[in-house]
């Protein structure tokens, strides 16, 4: 039977992350499919809402890239979303979904290599955790 | 259609960032731009450096237009920039000019690249193959790169081309290529092309360490890296990684560096008696930079003469790199460096502080190279014809930057002028721009920004319809394997998607005429093109789009070789083509959910208020003026023209500011469209950009009276500073350095018979507690009144005591022209400043010998102090008034240091001249005259159009909490208490969506990105997992 | 030093006494209206604003029930202010709750006078009208309460209150002091000028603070502080996964009867029943293809994790929530627990001042470092 | 020191009137890598410029470190403001001597008592370092010095001045 295959709700920042994504696809660093990216302005209209839909649908992780701390064209939309994910990961802790399945990283547009690696990173960690409990419920929920 | 007046265009070489700045300009006012680079790619220096000072970060993206997001690319500039008024034509030279004012016909060199762009699809075999390795320019030859090439990793499109000089002409290249996108046998292509004026960006050329005598000495390893080539060091596109910083020479992580300032400037025996002015507070950035990222434990020392920090938060930053990071620095310029057998870099000097000799080891050595002579200056001058000054630069008009002298229409910005960093880089694009909008406004030409065709009325209640649209692209199809049947199928099998239409190819003329028949027939309502290269014409598709009657916010481009592409190995297909419709049908998603956006228009006042009635408030009005904007200029004095142009007859390089202000001032009382309002000051003001109310007090009389206007302009100036230090005050001898100009002029000083005289430069400035900042211009004061001296007297001695000189660029033949006549220059640290006692009513002053390391003493029969400029007291009201920031010394807080420095945070708002920061006149007036431009831009079309995409308010479902108010970086948001609703600026919102997550019920949202639509893109992103089979 | 009134009452005195010490301050117009618990004609006991003296009769602030929490009841009299001074006596958790609701902006405390309570816990509202059948009084149940019995036959108080830390209310303008105060009396204590002025003006005598009220007060709170931590401590067990969280919710039924009891969820429409979560039909045939099965209604366990994200800043552990739930979900411990980590997180605690601003309005540079791991 | 009292305005006319010595800016590139700044005491050319600039005649007079210059010009080539530093060293020795005929330079003392002007300490460290043989000095051999200074005695001079020596 083939190995578990994590699926990472990935969202990313137009103007930095998204950026690197391009560049590493540019530069062709493969990195794995199992990132699923979403474009979003900044990491700060990352509503807490999405991160929990993508885990009640049934990713095993969600990726949240920003700008570094000083670089958001919005000026502070990642500190904003750095809160944020503060606040989900104690909730994420509380239901066993686990906080090790949300991260949140900065990731600026010439930092193609470190998308890479964080992809990579990520993708193993969540083959270590396993699918998340939610996809190994048997009432499925929504 | 048939009387429609031409389009004003201008074309503008040079595509670095001030070039860039200068076109986004002047394409938001609505000319046409031809922008052009000698290079291979836009972005000049800029591309290469991933951090500026003095933030240390990157903030490019923020030069971009903020009204007419619309018509321009809204993503990192570093991948590339669009606008619908720009042509970007890189590689392109500029090889001859004719015609004359506002009638310019240029010829272009299109230099071949040998790989059509329109046809390349980038997958890079041919790169593969290439058998010729070379340096990378782009890494300073940190890396390695092939004679087929991406001249800058990050740009999209990349814009592959062959680099002749390397290649073998194998062919290899054009065997693998599937698209027939490289010849050979390209040729440069000339092309002439009509223009009304002429902006010139086309930058600077930096020392090389190669090419000059007097490097031979320091350039001794290959770990002896030039300033630029660090940055490459820095950047993970370069040699960085890991989290270290590695030698070239053998790859081992540098844990000591040093820097040698001065790199072939400030050199008068290479004929090169300038200073490059940036490279100062680049090292200290690059030191900074240095422990951040190589890790705390790298040691970095600077090697310096003076550490020249004298712009805007420069001060600050050099000490916060001294006292925070522990940068070294040490006064003392070294002879050579000297490579020992292990490798490392031998480096003896005198230390000043212990005056004794030591030698040092480093890991790096980083030359601080500057700008050298000015071949593009002469160039330029051949070209246009136009005058040459004696240091070989393009000679301007008197107090212009910008202005090309005895030349209509053309202009130049950014570091041609003489190496500028980003900040000014900005100001003089804006400038550039203003100056040719200005002349622009006096030929027979129009302005045109958007829609040519009108926007389709679309139905928002109208269920979705979606037509995808399907380039094969002859290649896609074919030889790189994406298979379009599957694709069709799986698409046509989506939900609401009416039509899938398979077209040959999108980019040939019969291609896009059958798409236009497909789409007028295909009655829906959104639209999906799937293409390879799409940004190639991405007008045109909107164009066919529009026309076919598709509202522009519901077309959605798909690249095949973007994101579908991504991480999937080129062989690939089935995988690539399983990612291709599951990204389609995300964006197909998207765009279900999202309604029809069109452009809203917002009337604009025409009027600009200007507040402050010195040489720059009078340049910004008069400069509005003549553009036909009617104009406020509220003086709180009873006189315009302010210090400068009141009581400063004239400057060290030859200007005369109150002959200049006598001049200025007729004209502006002169001039029809200028209100003046003196005694008066602004008390209070409402509104936002395009539609302010304000209301002005006359201090004489007591009366008032409102002003409405769209834009404010502050100009508030400043005046020499004040000083409690010294003994000043207590011997009639010791008086600041204006004091002592003005005794001069009228006479009252008579220094025949004086023997000594003494200066003390930086008099209660750049010091804790005191004025914390440079005042730029007082070390120009001293040279200018010692020169007087030594003119008047050669016998009087003079002695200048400072701290660093700070004669910044071609300032520095002044300092040079002042030790020549004999005006001895001590430098004295901090911690020991003279001491000024006074005997029998006499300055004794006591000062420290730095260079004999011996005590001196003096009785001076004159002792003048430089005190610096302060900021006008009124600054601390105005910022309260209008809403705008103050910084810790009482000047104004531009938007943004780098990228936005003419502008406040507060739209509609902007700043100019000393209200910003101390500065030289001739950068008070190019200010001023990027003020003028910026408020042009919103004040001359009568109304704006806002972008579509912008936060909205669902007035039902809100509670005034204003949490959106609190959040919004933009203030854009703002609770109206009269009214008790929340309303939004269009304008000034960014759509960045910071609102709708604070915002807990969806009352306020981002049209265009709501929670609706990103969750059904979820779901989308979760449904299947079509891709992961593949891998 | 803040300064005490005593009233001293014979058995059935408690409300006269009250009372007549409210219509002094409405007499003298140390305030223009009084909102208080007061005895409905038939039965229960309501929040019930009067503007006059000869109103007061029915005045029973201590009778053990809190149909809602009337900092909700606080803001819609105040948020648009009325110009008139108006006192109202509220419990702890309504005056924390009161706090975060001005902030905000959904309160406005500049014409109010807050006279906080001494909270020993309320029944359901079901439970009280059992209590009142059975003729208990409020100075029955203080009796007892402050003896530590608050059961009675067949039920006890909330769950919420037995493991409430904050009996005394916080940020008040006058304290009705019944902890500590000792049998047959009350103290009214002046927290603030604006409560001293008004003591004054309704001819209050200020005497020496009870002794004993602050062990008394401590040793109150130390034992629910016990009983909330043991709480969370088993309900962190048993919801540790998040099957355990689904089985809890199971029986919701998206009626977001809590949210409407929650004081400070204070949207006006949830964001649940707006457009954005009004699915189509073939989104549903997408979900419960891709899971398998779907349950109906969807977004349960959506919508309760969305509105801990929304307030877990703000929770006061009222327990309202719990009391408003249908089908008898014991929702409050969900909240709280996850309140009290999200508030520990950001050195936060709900009601606690009026000063710190909320988390996730302020943002810092250099802050939460952890989150990302990474150093430029 | 007291600069006022002692000073001679424009001493520099009289040592060196090129017009080239006005545009040092004292940012010690010639002392950096100059052989005789290692001496003892170091010859610190910035310093004699700055002294001819203040007129510090008797200073200046007393100065022996021009005559450790051993002529290898570095300073002329990389002096940034062409000051021609190794040109002030020539015209300082002319001076004094035209100012003293009977001074007679350190290093000829020098010579006649150990065979050569400059005792350089890191050099002799260096040659240690790397191993090589101690620089041959005449002062290791008693009569091959000898033979040297009778030698110089004929040279007029240190005749001229036979009391200095020996």
């Amino acid at each position: 039977m083939s190995e578990f295959e994590p699926k990472i709700v990935s969202f990313f920042c137009n103007w930095c992350t998204y950026t690197a994504a391009d560049l590493a696809g540019t530069s062709r660093l493969s990195y794995p499919p199992n990132i699923k990216i979403i474009r979003v302005m900044c990491s700060g209209m990352v509503d807490p809402k999405y991160v929990l839909k993508a885990f009640l649908n049934g990713a095993d992780g969600v990726l949240i890239g920003g700008c570094w701390p000083g670089d958001c064209h919005y000026i502070n939309g990642n500190l904003k979303a750095r809160r944020r994910v503060a606040l989900l990961t104690e909730l994420l802790d509380q239901y066993g979904i686990g906080p090790d399945r949300l991260w949140l990283r900065w990731i600026a547009a010439s930092e193609g290599t470190m998308l890479k690696e964080v992809a990579d990173e990520m993708t193993e960690k969540l083959k270590e955790l396993g699918p998340s409990p939610l996809n190994k419920t048997t009432t499925k929920v929504a | 259609m048939a009387e429609k007046k031409p389009t004003g265009t201008v074309l503008v070489a040079g595509a670095g960032i001030s070039g860039i700045k200068a076109a986004i300009e002047l394409a938001e006012t609505g000319y046409k731009v031809l922008l052009t680079d000698s290079s291979t790619q836009v972005g000049g220096i800029l591309a290469k450096l991933d951090y500026q000072f003095p933030s240390d970060h990157c903030g490019m993206c923020r030069m971009l237009p903020m009204v007419g997001r619309e018509y321009s690319s809204e993503y990192c500039m570093r991948k590339s920039l669009y606008h619908e008024n720009i042509e970007i034509l890189p590689f392109t030279e500029v090889t001859g000019v004719t015609g004359d004012a506002g009638k310019y016909s240029v010829e272009l060199k299109k230099k071949a690249r040998y790989v059509n762009p329109e046809v390349c699809n980038e997958l890079g075999k041919c790169i593969d193959v290439c058998p010729v390795e070379v340096e990378d320019e782009f890494n300073h030859g940190l890396t390695k790169r092939k004679a087929i090439y991406k001249p800058i990793p990050h740009n999209t499109p990349q814009m592959l081309l062959i680099d002749k000089n390397a290649c073998t002409e194998c062919g290899e290249c054009v065997n693998v290529c599937s698209t027939n996108a490289i010849n050979l046998e390209a040729e440069d292509e000339m092309e002439t092309r009509e223009v009304n004026s002429i902006v010139l960006a086309s930058g600077v050329k930096l020392y090389n360490t190669k090419d000059f005598e007097d490097a031979k000495s320091y350039a001794v390893s290959p770990d002896v890296v030039t300033s630029l080539a660090f940055e490459r060091m820095l950047s993970s596109t370069g040699t960085y990684a890991d989290g270290l910083i590695t030698r070239p020479s053998d790859g081992k992580p540098a844990k000591k560096i040093a820097w040698i300032q001065c790199m072939g400037s400030r050199n008068r025996r290479q004929n090169r008696d300038y200073c490059s002015s940036v490279c100062c507070m680049f090292a200290l950035k690059e030191a900074v930079l240095a422990k951040e990222k190589g890790g705390e434990d790298v040691e970095t020392t600077i090697f310096y003469m003076d550490m020249r920090t004298f712009g805007k938060g420069f001060q600050q930053y050099k000490e916060n790199a001294v006292d925070e990071h522990g940068v070294k620095l040490i006064r003392c310029r070294v002879q050579e460096v000297v490579r020992q057998p292990d490798g490392s870099l031998q480096i003896r000097y005198f230390d000043p502080e212990t005056n004794e000799f030591f030698f040092e080891y480093y890991d790096i050595v980083v030359l601080s190279t500057g700008q050298i002579p000015f071949n593009d200056h002469k160039n330029w001058a051949d070209l246009l014809s136009a005058e040459l000054s004696p240091q070989g630069l393009l000679a301007t008009e008197q107090y212009s930057k910008v202005k090309l002298a005895g030349k209509q229409g053309i202009f130049m910005c950014g570091s041609l002028m003489g190496l500028t960093d980003v900040s000014e880089a900005m100001s003089s694009g804006i400038a550039a721009a203003g100056e040719a909008t200005n002349f622009l406004t006096t030929i027979d030409v129009e302005r045109r920004l958007g829609e040519d065709i009108p926007e389709p009325k679309t139905d928002n209640r109208g269920n979705p319809k979606v037509a995808v649209l399907v380039c094969k692209c002859g290649n896609l199809a074919g030889a790189e394997g994406l298979d379009i049947t599957l694709l069709e199928s799986e698409l046509n099998k989506v939900k609401d998607v009416e039509a899938v239409h398979i077209v040959e190819s999108m980019c040939s003329t019969e291609g896009q005429d059958e798409a236009l028949e497909l789409l007028k027939s295909s009655g829906c309502n959104r639209l999906l093109v799937g293409a390879c290269q799409p940004y190639m014409y991405r007008r045109k598709l909107k164009d066919i789009a529009r026309k076919a009657g598709f509202n522009s916010s519901l077309i959605q481009i798909f690249d095949f070789l973007g994101i579908s592409r991504r991480g999937i190995h080129e062989d690939d297909k089935t995988s690539w083509t399983k990612r291709a419709i599951h990204e389609i049908k995300a964006d197909i998603a998207m765009m279900k959910e999202k309604p029809a956006l069109s452009v809203q228009s917002m009337p604009i006042n025409e009027n600009a208020l200007i507040i402050g009635g010195g040489i720059g408030g009078m340049q910004s009005a008069l400069s509005l003026a003549n553009r036909g904007v009617p104009v406020h200029l509220v003086e709180k004095s009873g006189e315009l023209g302010g210090f400068a142009g009141n009581f400063i007859s004239s400057t060290v390089d030859g200007l005369a500011p109150m002959e200049m202000a006598k001049d200025m001032k007729l004209k502006v009382f002169e001039n029809k469209k200028i209100t003046v309002h003196l005694n008066a000051e602004v008390e209070k003001t409402e509104g936002t950009l395009g539609s302010f109310e304000s209301k002005v007090v006359y201090n004489e009389n007591g009366e008032n009276t409102y002003l409405h206007h769209g834009a404010t302009i502050l100009a508030t100036g400043g005046h020499e500073g004040a000083i409690n230090e010294y003994s000043y005050g207590e011997a009639d001898n010791i008086m600041t350095q204006f004091e002592f100009k003005q005794g001069l002029e009228k006479g009252d000083i008579d220094v025949s018979a004086a023997e000594d005289i003494v200066m003390i430069q930086c008099a209660g400035s750049r010091e804790k507690g005191k004025r914390e900042y440079c005042s730029r211009i007082c070390c120009m004061w001293a040279v200018a009144n010692a020169l007087k001296i030594k003119e008047k007297n050669p016998d009087t001695r003079v002695f200048v005591l400072y701290r660093d000189v700070m004669t910044y660029g071609f300032l520095e033949q002044y300092y040079t022209k002042a030790r020549l006549a004999g005006v001895i220059f001590v430098s004295y640290e901090l911690d020991s400043k003279p001491d000024v006692e006074i005997v029998e009513g006499k300055p004794v002053v006591k000062f420290h010998e730095s260079v004999l390391n011996a005590p001196i003493e003096l009785t001076p029969d004159y002792l003048l102090l430089s005190t610096g400029v302060d900021p006008e007291p009124s600054n601390t009201a105005l910022s309260e008034t209008f809403g705008v920031d103050l910084n810790s010394d009482g000047f104004f807080t531009e938007a943004d240091s780098k990228w936005r420095p003419i502008e406040f945070k507060k739209m509609g708002a902007f700043l100019a001249g000393v209200a910003h920061s101390p500065m030289p006149l001739p950068d008070v007036i190019m200010q001023s005259e990027a003020a003028a431009q910026k408020a042009f831009t919103y004040l001359s079309g009568g109304e704006i159009q806002t972008a579509r995409i912008t936060s909205t308010v669902k007035d039902a479902l809100c509670v005034r909490c204003q949490r959106c108010v609190t959040v919004c970086p933009f203030e854009a948001r703002s609770y109206n208490s009269q009214e008790d609703r929340i309303e939004v600026d269009a304008a000034a919102c960014q759509g960045c969506g910071m609102c709708g997550v604070a915002c807990r019920n969806n009352a306020a949202e981002v049209s265009g990105w709501t929670d609706k639509q990103i969750m059904s893109v979820i779901d989308e992103k979760l449904s299947d997992d079509l891709e992961l089979s593949a891998i | 030093m803040s300064k005490y009134v005593k009233l001293s009452f014979d058995k059935g005195g408690l409300n006269t006494q009250l009372a007549e010490f409210f219509s002094g301050m409405l007499e003298n117009q140390a305030v223009d209206a009084l909102m208080a618990p007061m005895a409905q004609p038939k039965k229960g006991v309501m929040q019930t604003l009067v503007t006059s003296k000869d109103n007061l009769e029915p005045l029973d602030p201590f009778a053990p029930v809190m149909p809602v929490n009337s900092a909700k009841l606080a803001s819609s009299l105040t948020a648009k202010p009325s110009g008139k001074r108006i006192a109202m006596v509220l419990r702890s958790c309504e005056v924390r709750a009161l706090v975060e609701l001005v902030k905000l902006k959904q309160a406005n405390l500049d014409d109010t006078l807050l006279i906080g309570m001494d909270c020993l816990g309320r029944y359901e509202n079901t439970d009280f009208l059992k209590f009142q059948a059975k003729q208990g009084t409020s100075e029955s149940f203080l009796e007892g309460a402050l003896n530590g019995k608050t059961e009675s036959e067949g039920f006890d108080v909330a769950g919420a209150c037995k493991i409430c830390e904050q009996p005394v209310a916080p940020n008040v303008d006058i304290r009705i002091c019944a902890i500590g105060s000792g049998a047959g009396s009350l103290y009214l204590e002046a927290v603030t000028e604006k409560g001293e002025e008004a003591l004054s003006k309704a001819g209050a005598k200020f005497v020496d603070a009870p002794g004993g009220r602050d062990d008394a007060v401590k040793k109150l709170s130390a034992a629910r502080t016990e009983a909330r931590d043991a709480l969370f401590a088993s309900y962190r067990e048993e919801t540790g996964t998040f099957d355990a969280l689904e089985e809890k919710l199971a029986a919701c039924i998206n009626c977001y009867n809590c949210r409407v009891a929650c004081p400070v969820c204070y949207c006006k429409e949830c964001v649940f029943v707006t457009d954005t979560f009004r699915h189509k039909g073939e989104q549903f045939i997408g979900w419960a293809n891709s899971k398998g099965s779907l349950k109906m209604p969807t977004d349960t366990s959506f919508y309760h994790l969305t509105r801990i994200t929304h307030i877990a800043a703000f929770c006061v552990g009222c327990g309202q929530c719990t009391s408003a739930c249908p089908n008898d979900i014991d929702v409050m411990p969900i909240f709280r627990t996850s309140a009290a980590k999200a508030q520990a997180r950001f050195d936060y605690e709900a009601g606690r001042s009026l000063d710190e601003p909320q988390p996730l309005s302020v943002f810092d540079n250099d802050e939460l470092l952890e989150v990302t791991g990474q150093s430029k | 020191m007291d600069i006022k009292t002692e000073a001679i305005k424009d001493l520099w006319k009289d040592v060196d009137n090129t017009g080239d010595l006005q545009h040092c800016f004292g940012c010690s590139t010639c002392l950096a890598g100059c052989p005789a700044s290692y001496g003892d005491p170091p010859l610190l050319v910035r310093n004699l410029a700055r002294k001819v600039l203040y007129g510090l005649e008797e200073e200046l007079f007393e100065e022996d470190t021009p005559w450790a210059c051993v002529s290898c010009s570095r300073c002329e080539e990389m002096c940034p403001m062409d000051v021609k530093p190794f040109e002030l060293i020539l015209h300082i020795r002319m001076w004094q001597s035209a100012n003293d005929e009977t001074r007679v330079p350190p290093s000829i003392t020098e010579i006649y008592s150990r065979g050569y002007t400059q005792a350089v300490a890191t050099n002799e460290e260096l040659r240690e370092q790397l191993g090589l043989q101690p620089l041959p000095t005449i002062t290791k051999n008693e009569e091959q010095l000898k033979l040297f200074q009778e030698m110089l005695m004929k040279t007029p001079v240190v005749a001229a001045n036979d009391y200095m020596f020996g």
